[in-house]
């Protein structure tokens, strides 16, 4: 799979996880593009944490509003429905528990679901934004990314970043599977046809527990 | 009580080594005439309370580039590569805050709380020098309120009493902060008459608004 | 999801023992439809969060006088003399807490907050068993969070996602108990399409309402 | 006097403390009437802690509105420029400062300024409502009351009954004069001109500090 292909499978397989009535926020990069594949007859609500629910997609080109950005600064638009709210509300919706899902990519996940990825110190500190509220809050976090970066693990026995939040990651999903943060470590859930079970165990540092009855992605 | 002031007037309200409070999301909006005005003016050695630094080129960022700031209290500055740069050659003092707990800190300002006690930032960095206070057996940090001299804010449509209505995403940090500063700034897109906003739909009460000026357009 | 239902319907998730939120100020407006059914089913035991128990013949005041509620939490008891005297009698369990501190307590309960420090309370009998902290020298109680199995609130307008608008003095504590609840309803004067509210001027998304009730008219 | 000018007389007097601009809460009972007095030419905002600014006077008679009551319950209305809020944002413009002025009764206040006015154990616990919040929060608290009580003193060493709130007073008003609480105690600032200086210190269990320009009331 190229680059975009990976990208698509795995947002195609973390967008199965919602379900009708969920409200949803979405991290920049990767779990943007979750929202292109959400299943036919379900209703969700995305939030942004800059200020609404009812986030609809980009608008025609020309009919941009600069008063009408999503949490990466990008031209969005809000569906019949939505409701703007000021950021003391959008925090308290999220830090609150009213976000059932937040997608959010990561540099490291360990197997207690620590979870970093917001800074790598003395080279990438851009703050944790709302990052950090959002992993805390809402009531299901998945990571959604590449399984490995360049070829370094990234899923991890111990997050050596500083971090975002502790025991707070409830599913990983990859290119390669997904897995679930358990009590007893990381359960391998499901796994691509495309790789073997020793391919992932070699791709991620932390164990994997591998169930009787493990699943094929089916995307 | 006159409010309606020139954009003169009110940067003549501030002055180095003030705090200050900007409005805005990514630039999505902030105040541009009145940061323009303080550029101009060159006030230094502030000490901005902002959700980020914008990008080097639009509203705050400028302010950034042209090294008014000293310290800078915020949640991500990931747009703006100048305030990483000054940050790290140490011209700039940066606090990191969770946005939701930035948030919440004007908000415990404006309220007259002492603070608030979150789970945000538990187990992390942001935890270092902080009171644990446990709840029913759950911990959570205590944070501190935020205040500050001068709040900019941005309005779409202001009366003149200073009542204020925000179109869609520019809301975010204005109606916290409008209950949070000494002086609060508006700069307003449209300023209508009293009366023309209904009283259900206000979203900042007019009694937070100290000045009204007018906006870019 | 379906969230427009019967009162019936509404009523029949409210079971003994359980904690309600309920909204108003002195009965302007408590969702007068629900509680008449509250006290057709006649469900008991109810720990009951409201700012007061306004008058023995409106509204909340009726489930006191019908002796469904086993303990309350509230900030004002005097307009209606029954919760007084069942409180004399040792019948009804009364937590006093002054009204911003209702409000912010239930707001935290929304807002996953552990706590808030306030300075309302010190030095009297509010301060009874609570924590004390020190911040920066000034001393503020800890304040704990509130939460409820259902709130029952009211709305003027509400569509069918359950955006709702309240209309003049009756939004009060209404847009607070929606955050606080894990089952939230409303009992709407009048019920729209979705769309009919502009997105700007909803005052309690959507997203906190799980089912909508009609209203009296 | 007769009950009705000592009422009028307060009022007007703690009217004249009022300043352009200023944000008032009115306590029910005699505060109220405060508001009949406010000096032509300055603007007065009033808060009502069930939740907006601007209150206007009681409707016309057949125009009441069963949804815009003040937080006595009684039916008023809303004056252009006003807003509308909830319980939360009211009493963080009240516990944050935003509140100028403040009037209320009391049962008892002392010379530290110490305030009782919510409770008289075993006889009357109507819960203190907004009181503590406002008598807390407000940045001048003035208390418009009788200065006696059936014969009884109400302004004493120190309070009997529980507490509103410790050490919040700035000013009393009676109808006897207008006592200012200082570092040192009870400032005597104002004389209403019926009445001695021993009148009014009979009228007080606190002793009063009579100072060299000792005014007359002048309502």
């Amino acid at each position: 799979m190229d680059k975009n292909a990976i990208r698509n499978f795995i947002a195609k397989r973390v967008a199965q996880e919602l379900k009708d009535g969920d409200v949803v926020n979405l991290g920049i990069g990767l779990p943007t593009f979750v929202a292109n594949f959400i299943p036919e007859g379900i209703d969700i609500t995305l939030q942004s944490e800059n200020g609404f629910v009812g986030m609809g997609p980009a608008p025609a080109e020309g009919e941009e509003d600069c008063d009408m950005v999503n949490a990466g600064g990008q031209h969005v638009t809000i569906l019949p429905g939505g409701a703007f709210f000021d950021s003391a509300e959008s925090f308290l919706i999220i830090r609150g528990g009213h976000v059932d899902v937040t997608v959010l990519g990561a540099l490291e996940v360990d197997e207690k679901g620590n979870l970093a990825n917001w800074m790598v110190p003395g080279k990438m500190v851009p703050g944790m934004g709302g990052a950090m509220d959002l992993v805390t809050g809402a009531k299901k976090v998945i990571i959604a990314m590449n399984h490995t970066a360049k070829g370094n693990h990234k899923i991890l026995k111990k997050c050596r970043l500083p971090l975002t939040a502790m025991e707070c990651v409830d599913l990983i999903v990859t290119e390669m599977g997904v897995m679930e943060v358990t009590d007893k470590g990381l359960l391998l859930k499901e796994i691509n046809p495309e790789f073997t079970v020793e391919d992932i165990q070699n791709a991620t540092e932390a164990e994997l527990i591998i169930p009787d009855d493990l699943k094929k992605m089916a995307v | 009580m006159k409010k309606l002031i020139s954009i003169d007037e009110a940067v003549n309200m501030i002055h180095d080594g003030m705090t200050i409070m900007v409005g805005g999301f990514l630039g999505c909006k902030n105040p541009f005439r009145m940061i323009d005005a303080l550029i101009e003016k060159g006030v230094k050695d502030i000490t901005l309370i902002a959700n980020d630094t914008a990008f080097p080129e639009i509203g705050l960022g400028k302010l950034i580039v042209n090294k008014q700031i000293k310290r800078l209290i915020t949640s991500h500055i990931g747009t703006n590569k100048e305030t990483g740069n000054q940050m790290n050659a140490g011209e700039l003092e940066v606090e990191l805050v969770p946005q939701g707990t930035l948030a919440e800190r004007i908000r415990a300002g404006g309220a007259g709380l002492g603070g608030i006690l979150t789970p945000t930032g538990l187990g992390t960095v942001v935890e270092e020098g902080k009171e644990i206070i446990e709840v029913d057996g759950k911990k959570y940090l205590l944070e501190k309120p935020l205040k500050a001299d001068i709040a900019l804010i941005v309005g779409k449509k202001v009366d003149k009493k200073g009542n204020i209505q925000y179109n869609k995403a520019t809301r975010n940090f204005n109606p916290l902060m409008a209950t949070a500063a000494e002086t609060v700034i508006v700069e307003a897109d449209e300023i209508v008459e009293v009366g023309e906003i209904d009283q259900d739909n206000v979203m900042t009460p007019g009694i937070f608004v100290d000045y009204i000026v007018g906006g870019a357009k």
